[in-house]
């Protein structure tokens, strides 16, 4: 009797398009997983549709890839429906699992985005002063557009998520890896973040340059010095959120001579990247003095941006108030 | 507090009606609570609205747990320490110092006003202090209204029953 | 000889004045008066005050407003701060003085034809007028309500002045008098509105 | 029976509200508060009581751990300082850890700072609810047992530290005593008799002093002070910094014929220890009776040092002995000690701060303490007591509370001055037949011996005007006035002002902190009040300790004091610092810190903050570790460990966020 | 340099010389002095005891238009300094004082706050100008000139930060600069009577007695004063108090004496308004002037 393969799905929400390409990144390992699975739904790459979806018995795809945060009815509903159908619903990358970028969108009201994008941005012609939002009658009856909620969330805000790849994208290895596990005969513990339980320092490659002791008296951007290489890099002045982060990237953006911008998420033990982050940061301040310490404060242009670039929505306090 | 409500509904909204602000108090244990206990000792009478949690040092207080207060409904969060010099661990105050300015900014950036996250020295000798400052915060508070944070949303929880796992916040 | 009667029972005793003045602006801090007498000593005027300063305070705070408001003391007062500088307790003396004052003029507490109360009585009539005060038609105007013979004394001095154009008599005066009278209006109205 | 220590069963949570009397009952609806306390998850009993502290109060929680098998307790009570040792103990004696416990404080933070009782009955509820949260949690911890050194550090020479000291080293313990003046004596040095028995302070002062100066026990350092210290109770490491005095101490013998030999033939610069009334040489002693007998130079007034071309008639008459040596510079000290006596003593109110009184404007005004010089035999007038000009004053004013119960300078009652004005007002008018005024507000006299002495100065004829001076002028009214200062007050029992006037007049000047205190405070690591005084660990039952074990105070730096009070004190200080030595060993709290190693990616920022060196980089792993015995327990690295590998005992991070959102959970 | 100037009522009367010497002086300082528009009565020491509240809420008027001027305020009068500064306590204190006076001002569509900085001439001239800056400026030395300065009780007490309260030296200071001799003066802040003199005519005779028999006593060649009331009543009741000897002491506005000093012509500087000729006394001490 030949075993029916295992079903796997992969979906995009609010995201940029990276995570699909980090999925093709698999490369020549895409094969190992297309040998041990079908893939039934991945709309950036094969032609199924929404109904081939709703058609499928619940429960029937083993594990549904879904990349991008929830800001769209639209996405609420593809989230809801890939739910019921998916043994294991995945939330794939930054966006999915903490809201990533496009979460930064909840420092701003729904009505101050719309009217950046449709009105006030240099680059928009809209004489017509169009919005999206307002039903379309054309011959095909009614039209409208999916509703554009008032924030971002992230996958677990809208349905119940089993697992959480991490990245903005996930790297190759950690997805491969992820997928084998699912596939396998033990998988992780519902919840689980399928990446190292530990910050990002344990395999910085500049990790051993790192002083016992740092004492900044002003935050550099990576274009306002020349980087030292082999230095660590908060040594150096730089924000790099590194401590903060969880680890399975390999380092990267550090290898790449940037600064990490703290995309996988807090480890395991931390209720919110963005407090910690902050915390181990204004640590590393050399003034006892309140205004000096607001002048070494200052070369930080942003803050809140800075240390929850990844993870607004999923923070304690998911959104600016008032959003 | 007679105005406060008597419920949170399920996800953790603040219903509007709250009228007196609500304050969580993180006081380090040998100047600003050894202060409250000396108000205390010399009945001094102040706004009952401060909820105050002891820690060894204000160097403890994580931003974690200010957020954390704000998310569950504090209107305002008071943190104690020695003043500047005067730490009992030496520099814990100062590294509380440093948190609370960049958390400032965060929290600006947050909407929160900054009359409600407010820094104090008050050492051990200052009980009448611990009565200006709290009085004084409520006042301000009272006048800012509730925070009312609108919470976004919480966690679809399970059906398996498993705890959500630490790893995605709350 | 005739003997007078000293001893003061309790109900000659006001309690409601001792609560007022430990209420008013300045008196917050009258029920620690260690009678020190410092007030007193520093006091310019305290030696021809029928009750020092010191025993002022103790009597008000007793709530003995008889002689309280009856006495000289505080006409006396010229506020100079001395007292309320000084006063180890830091009581605002000074400002009690006016509050006392104040309330002697209510209730009619000081002699007639006495010239400090109708100073202060024609110093607000005239800013109500005019919103600022010309002061040679202030002294006259003080003059004639007290003491209309000393005009003739100061007649000398006054010719000096008007001869140095230190008095004149043109009317100073501010623009928007209409102003002056909202605004002391408006005072009235919502000290009443808060005493409700 | 559920085992409390693992942390897969189930708490069982015992909620104990404490009455204490009325202090708490008067306004916190206690039995609602109980019955609330009782309908909280994994409440298993609820119950409240008059006394929680007393010992049927504690019975009644070990009899219900023992029926109920309770695993975890909430007492809400008063302070956890006050009576957190209490209530552990009866974990302990029933069995389970002591750290299972967690206090609400619902008297000093609740029922005694605010009145409506609705308000203060529904605050104590949520205190309560988070306690119940947060002691679930909690894991059993023991304490740390550190070994005490038997040596003690007595800071500061003054008669509480020559007392602390000579019965620390009576009782065969080893003491250091540091004092930065070049002598020890303090300001009862200063003095010619002592109230109220006019004993002379030198016949009762100095035998001690000799006696600290020869004692095999004690290791004296003068013209030292403490320049840091570390550590923690029973194991302080203190260094001492020695000023140059320019003289091997070992060496001089105090024979002071360099002083007499000096190219100063005449004493040229204020002398210290006659505060200014006199001049000494660029080489002196402090005084005669000075302890230890060693001479010290005055850089600033010694030749040699200005400009090198000294004939150093003083090296030549010092001779074979060669105690003089002007290369001599700082040095640095350090030693091990169990414990620390801080008696540094109190420096008095500077009275030209008091301008109506012209003190430095007009000569004859002059503080008390100047006067306890004049009065002095061994003073810079033997003992006579005479004007700026050598005449004797015929009329002297004493004016009281300089300095003192003001507002707009201290406070304070200085206790000590009305007895010092008494004994002031006796010795002027014994020698000189004075009329002697004295300008009070209250007199306060309590205390063995006290009222005589004020009955006999009443006898003595000594005037007794109660007011407090206005100014002190020399503006007269009258001409009995021409000349003189008058003394202008009003005589409050008169009911009039009057105007004094005199030759002489003595500011009794209030007792202030020193005004280093704050910097001292900081190297002790112990509080102050806002004043400056030192605080003890509790007014009433721990008078001498501090809120840092091991170091305790005596003497004036806590507070205004006169000599028998300072002395008892001392002594108290003393038989703790001997108790703890020869307990030999202490516990410490176990709120130490550590780092939970799978979790920790050795970012090293812990190392940044701590302040104790605590925290050490391992090479073999590439992670942190908490060297538990340095840490001290502030949790900061807890607090910024960006992957929150580091945890602090009883407060843990899920700890306090259970406390924060138990707190706003309205239940 | 700028300000907004309050003068007073009595800097407009008895006290013009004050006015016309200050403006000299600070004209030739280089500092701007501009009048606050359409000011009233600061509310002063009598309004007080009949209607404290209304006092405040004139100051508040005062105050409200200098804080719409986006400058300190000056106030060289001692009462009205005393006034204004009072104020600003008070409806900083009191939150009811301060909601009255709110309410005043809103019915007359000024803005509420009130919050300027109320200085005296000696505070700016000394924090701002600077003695250095003075120093630069005297043309006429008033070398060996004996000076009793009299400082009084409402600029000092209780508000004035910028010197001692109890021994304020701020005008010596600034008399120094200009070369002047300050004499002991051991009643310097005592009182003068204030309105005494005028309501209770031998009490406040008493008062001014001391004042100038100590002057005299201590060597004074002049007296410098800071309140129009002071000066008043020092200068106008010399023959009045004198008992056995003769009164004949000049008394001037501390800023007359800087105009000397600063080359400002005497007629500018209200001389013609004393009742005392101070050029006699100039002339004896070979100080040149203007």
């Amino acid at each position: 009797m030949t075993r029916e393969k295992p079903k796997i799905a992969f979906y995009w929400c609010a995201s940029c398009g990276g995570c699909e390409e980090a999925v093709v990144d698999v490369a020549e390992q895409i094969l190992d997983v297309v040998a041990a699975a079908d893939i039934v739904f991945w709309p950036v790459a094969l032609d199924f549709k929404r109904s081939d979806v709703e058609q499928m018995p619940d429960g029937s795809i083993l594990a549904t890839f879904l990349n991008g945060a929830i800001r769209t009815s639209e996405q609420e509903e593809m989230a809801g429906l890939l739910r019921r159908k998916s043994k294991y619903l995945v939330a794939f990358g930054s966006c999915s699992h903490l809201g990533g970028i496009p979460g930064l969108a909840n420092f701003f009201t729904r009505e101050s985005i719309l009217q950046a994008v449709y009105f006030d941005a240099p680059t928009t012609e809209n004489p017509d002063r169009v919005m999206p939002g307002l039903p379309l009658n054309d011959r095909h009856g009614e039209l409208t557009l999916p509703y554009f909620s008032d924030r971002v969330r992230s996958l677990d805000q809208v349905v119940e998520v089993d697992y959480y790849v991490p990245g903005c994208p996930p790297q190759p290895k950690i997805v491969t890896r992820a997928v084998l596990t699912l596939l396998g005969e033990h998988p992780p513990t519902k919840g689980s973040v399928l990446a190292p339980d530990e910050a990002l320092c344990t395999e910085c490659p500049r990790k051993d340059s790192k002083p016992d002791k740092i004492a900044l008296k002003a935050f550099r951007r990576p274009q306002e010095i020349q980087i030292d290489e082999t230095q660590c890099l908060l040594a150096q002045g730089l924000l790099c959120l590194g401590p903060a982060t969880r680890a399975g990237c390999e380092a990267r953006c550090v290898e790449g001579n940037m600064p990490c911008t703290g995309c996988c998420g807090a480890p395991g033990r931390v209720r919110e990247q963005g407090a910690k982050a902050l915390s181990a940061i204004a640590s590393l301040i050399d003034s006892q003095d309140e205004s000096e310490i607001d002048q070494i404060l200052a070369t930080i242009p942003d803050p809140a941006g800075t240390f929850y670039r990844y993870s607004l929505p999923a923070s304690l306090i998911h959104n600016k108030r008032g959003v | 507090m007679p105005n406060a409500i008597e419920s949170v509904s399920g996800n953790g909204q603040v219903s509007t009606e709250v009228a007196e602000p609500r304050i969580v108090g993180f006081f380090c244990t040998w100047c600003t609570y050894l202060a409250a206990d000396l108000a205390g000792t010399s009945r001094i009478k102040y706004a009952p609205n401060v909820r105050v949690i002891r820690v060894m040092c204000s160097g403890r207080i994580d931003p974690q747990f200010v957020l954390d207060a704000f998310a569950h409904g504090a209107d305002g969060v008071l943190i104690g320490g020695c003043h500047p010099g005067d730490c009992h661990y030496q520099q814990g105050n100062y590294n509380c110092l440093r948190r609370a300015r960049l958390l400032k900014r965060v929290l600006e950036q947050f909407g929160i006003e900054e009359e409600r996250f407010r820094l104090e020295w008050i050492s051990a000798a200052e009980g009448d202090r611990v009565r200006v400052v709290i009085d004084d915060m409520v006042e301000k508070l009272r006048k800012l209204g509730p925070l009312q944070l609108k919470r976004g949303p919480a966690l679809v929880r399970g059906g398996s029953g498993e705890q959500v796992p630490q790893e995605v916040g709350v | 000889m005739k003997l007078k009667r000293v001893v003061k029972v309790e109900a000659e005793r006001d309690p409601a004045f001792a609560l007022w003045i430990s209420q008013t602006v300045g008196g917050e801090r009258i029920r620690h008066c260690l009678q020190c007498g410092l007030c007193s000593g520093s006091c310019p005027l305290s030696l021809y005050m029928d009750y020092t300063p010191r025993r002022l305070m103790h009597l008000s705070r007793e709530g003995f407003k008889e002689e309280v408001l009856s006495s000289y003391t505080i006409w006396l007062c010229t506020s100079c701060y001395a007292c309320m500088v000084e006063c180890p307790k830091k009581i605002n003396i000074t400002q009690l003085m006016y509050a006392l004052k104040t309330r002697a003029m209510q209730e009619h507490f000081y002699p007639k034809r006495f010239a400090i109360p109708v100073l202060a009585r024609e110093f607000s009539r005239m800013i109500r007028g005019s919103g600022r005060i010309t002061e040679s038609r202030l002294v006259m105007r003080v003059f004639v309500k007290t003491a209309i013979w000393r005009l003739l004394g100061f007649s000398k001095l006054g010719l000096r002045l008007f001869r140095t154009g230190r008095m004149r008599l043109a009317r100073e005066k501010v623009e928007k008098r209409s102003d002056i009278v909202t605004l002391l209006n408006a005072v009235d109205t919502t000290r009443k509105e808060l005493a409700r | 029976m559920p085992d409390a220590h693992n942390p897969d069963t189930p708490p069982r949570i015992g909620v104990y509200v404490c009455h204490c009397g009325t202090n708490i009952a008067a306004t916190i609806d206690v039995p609602a508060l109980a019955e609330y306390a009782a309908g909280l998850p994994d409440v298993v009993v609820a119950r409240e009581y008059k006394y929680m502290c007393s010992d049927p109060g504690q019975e009644l929680i070990r009899q219900d751990i023992r029926e109920h098998n309770l695993t975890r307790i909430v007492v809400a009570s008063c302070s956890p300082l006050m009576h957190e040792p209490t209530f552990r103990g009866a974990l302990v004696r029933a069995g389970i850890n002591a750290f299972f416990l967690q206090m609400v404080n619902i008297r000093e933070h609740v029922s005694w700072v605010h009145t409506n009782k609705e308000e203060a009955t529904a605050k104590a509820k949520d205190l309560v609810r988070a306690a119940v949260r947060r002691v679930r949690l909690h894991k059993p911890l023991e304490k740390r047992r550190v070994e005490i050194k038997p040596e003690v550090l007595v800071v500061g020479g003054g008669i509480a530290g020559i007392h602390a000291a000579l019965t620390i080293a009576n009782s065969g313990k080893h003491v250091y005593l540091v004092e930065r003046q070049p002598t020890i004596g303090g300001h009862m040095a200063l003095f010619d008799k002592t109230f109220p028995t006019l004993d002379c302070a030198a016949c009762i002062l100095t035998p001690k002093m000799t006696a600290v100066g020869s004692h095999p026990n004690i290791t004296l350092w003068t013209y030292a002070e403490v320049a840091a210290v570390e550590g923690y109770v029973g194991n302080y490491k203190v260094k001492v910094r020695h000023k140059p005095r320019y003289i091997v101490e070992d060496l001089c013998i105090g024979c002071q014929e360099c002083v007499e030999a000096c190219v100063y033939k005449e004493g040229r610069w204020a002398d210290e220890f006659n505060l200014g009334l006199s001049k000494r040489k660029p080489i002196y002693l402090p005084f005669p009776q000075a302890v230890p007998q060693k001479v010290l130079i005055d850089p600033e007034a010694c030749i040699e040092f200005k400009s090198h071309k000294c004939k150093k008639t003083c090296v030549e008459a010092c001779g074979e002995r060669k105690a003089i040596d002007f290369k001599q510079e700082a040095s640095t000290e350090e030693i091990d000690v169990g414990s620390i006596i801080v008696s540094t003593g109190f420096k008095t109110f500077a009275a030209h701060r008091n301008a109506c009184y012209g003190y430095g404007v007009y000569p004859n005004v002059y503080t008390s303490l100047e006067v306890e010089r004049l009065v002095n035999a061994s003073g810079p007038t033997s003992g006579e007591i005479v004007l700026r000009d050598g005449t004797t004053p015929k009329m002297v004013g004493i004016i009281h509370c300089v300095g003192s119960r003001d507002h707009n300078t201290n406070r304070w009652c200085s206790k000590v001055c009305c007895m010092y004005s008494l004994k002031l007002a006796h010795l002027i008018r014994e020698r000189t037949g004075a009329e002697v005024y004295n300008f009070y507000i209250d007199m306060r006299t309590p205390g063995k011996g006290y009222e005589e002495f004020y009955d006999r100065l009443l006898d003595e004829g000594v005037h007794f005007i109660r007011g407090r001076v206005a100014e002190v002028a020399d503006w007269p009214i009258h001409p009995s006035e021409e000349g003189k200062l008058v003394i202008r007050a009003e005589d409050t029992l008169a009911g009039f002002v009057r105007r004094i006037p005199v030759d002489m007049v003595v500011l009794s000047v209030g007792l202030e902190p020193q005004s280093d205190a704050r910097d001292v405070r900081r190297l002790f690591n112990i509080s102050c009040s806002e004043e400056g005084w030192f605080l003890e660990r509790h007014p009433k039952l721990a008078p001498v300790s501090t809120f840092t074990d091991g170091v305790f105070i005596a003497g004036a730096c806590q507070g205004p004091k006169d000599i028998p009070d300072s002395v008892a004190q001392a002594g108290a200080a003393a038989a703790e610092a001997m108790a703890l030595a020869d307990a030999k060993y202490v516990e410490l709290e176990p709120y130490t810190a550590h780092v939970i190693e799978d979790a920790c990616s050795g970012c090293k920022t812990c190392l940044t903050i701590c302040p104790y060196t605590a925290i050490a980089f391992v090479e073999e792993t590439k992670k942190a570790r908490v060297n538990e015995v340095l840490c001290k327990g502030c949790g900061t690295c807890a607090a910024t460990c960006p992957s929150g590998s580091i945890e602090q005992n009883l407060f843990e991070d899920q700890e306090i966020f259970e406390e924060v959102e138990g707190l706003l959970a309205y239940a | 340099m700028k300000y907004a100037y309050y003068p007073g009522c009595s800097l407009k009367g008895t006290g013009r010389a004050y006015e016309e010497s200050l403006l000299a002086v600070f004209r030739a300082l280089g500092v701007e002095l501009e009048e606050l528009e359409d000011w009233n009565c600061c509310g002063a020491t009598t309004y007080i005891s009949y209607g404290e509240l209304q006092s405040y809420a004139l100051a508040a008027r005062n105050l409200s238009l200098a804080k719409q001027m986006g400058r300190d305020l000056m106030a060289p009068c001692a009462a009205c300094y005393l006034v204004l500064n009072k104020t600003q306590h008070y409806v900083r204190e009191y939150p009811w004082i301060g909601q009255i006076v709110d309410h005043a001002l809103d019915a007359i569509h000024l803005p509420k706050d009130i919050g300027v900085k109320v200085r005296h001439p000696l505070d700016i001239l000394l924090n701002d100008v600077g003695l250095e800056a003075l120093k630069a400026k005297v043309v006429h030395p008033l070398t060996g000139l004996k000076v009793a300065t009299y400082y009084g009780c409402q600029m000092v007490r209780p508000y004035a930060s910028f010197d001692n309260q109890r021994n304020p030296t701020s005008m010596d200071r600034v008399l120094e600069a200009c070369g002047a001799t300050i004499v002991y003066y051991p009643v310097k802040t005592h009182c003068c009577g204030g309105s005494q003199k005028g309501t209770l005519p031998e009490i406040g005779l008493n008062l001014i007695r001391r004042l100038l028999t100590e002057a005299q006593r201590n060597g004074a060649e002049a007296i410098a004063t800071v309140c129009p009331l002071c000066q008043f009543n020092l200068e106008a009741f010399q023959d009045e108090a004198s008992t056995t000897s003769k009164f004949h002491i000049p008394v001037l506005y501390f800023t007359q004496l800087l105009a000397l000093a600063l080359g400002v012509r005497l007629n500018e500087a209200g001389f013609q308004r004393s009742f005392i000729n101070i050029k006699p006394l100039l002339a004896e001490k070979e100080i040149a002037y203007a």
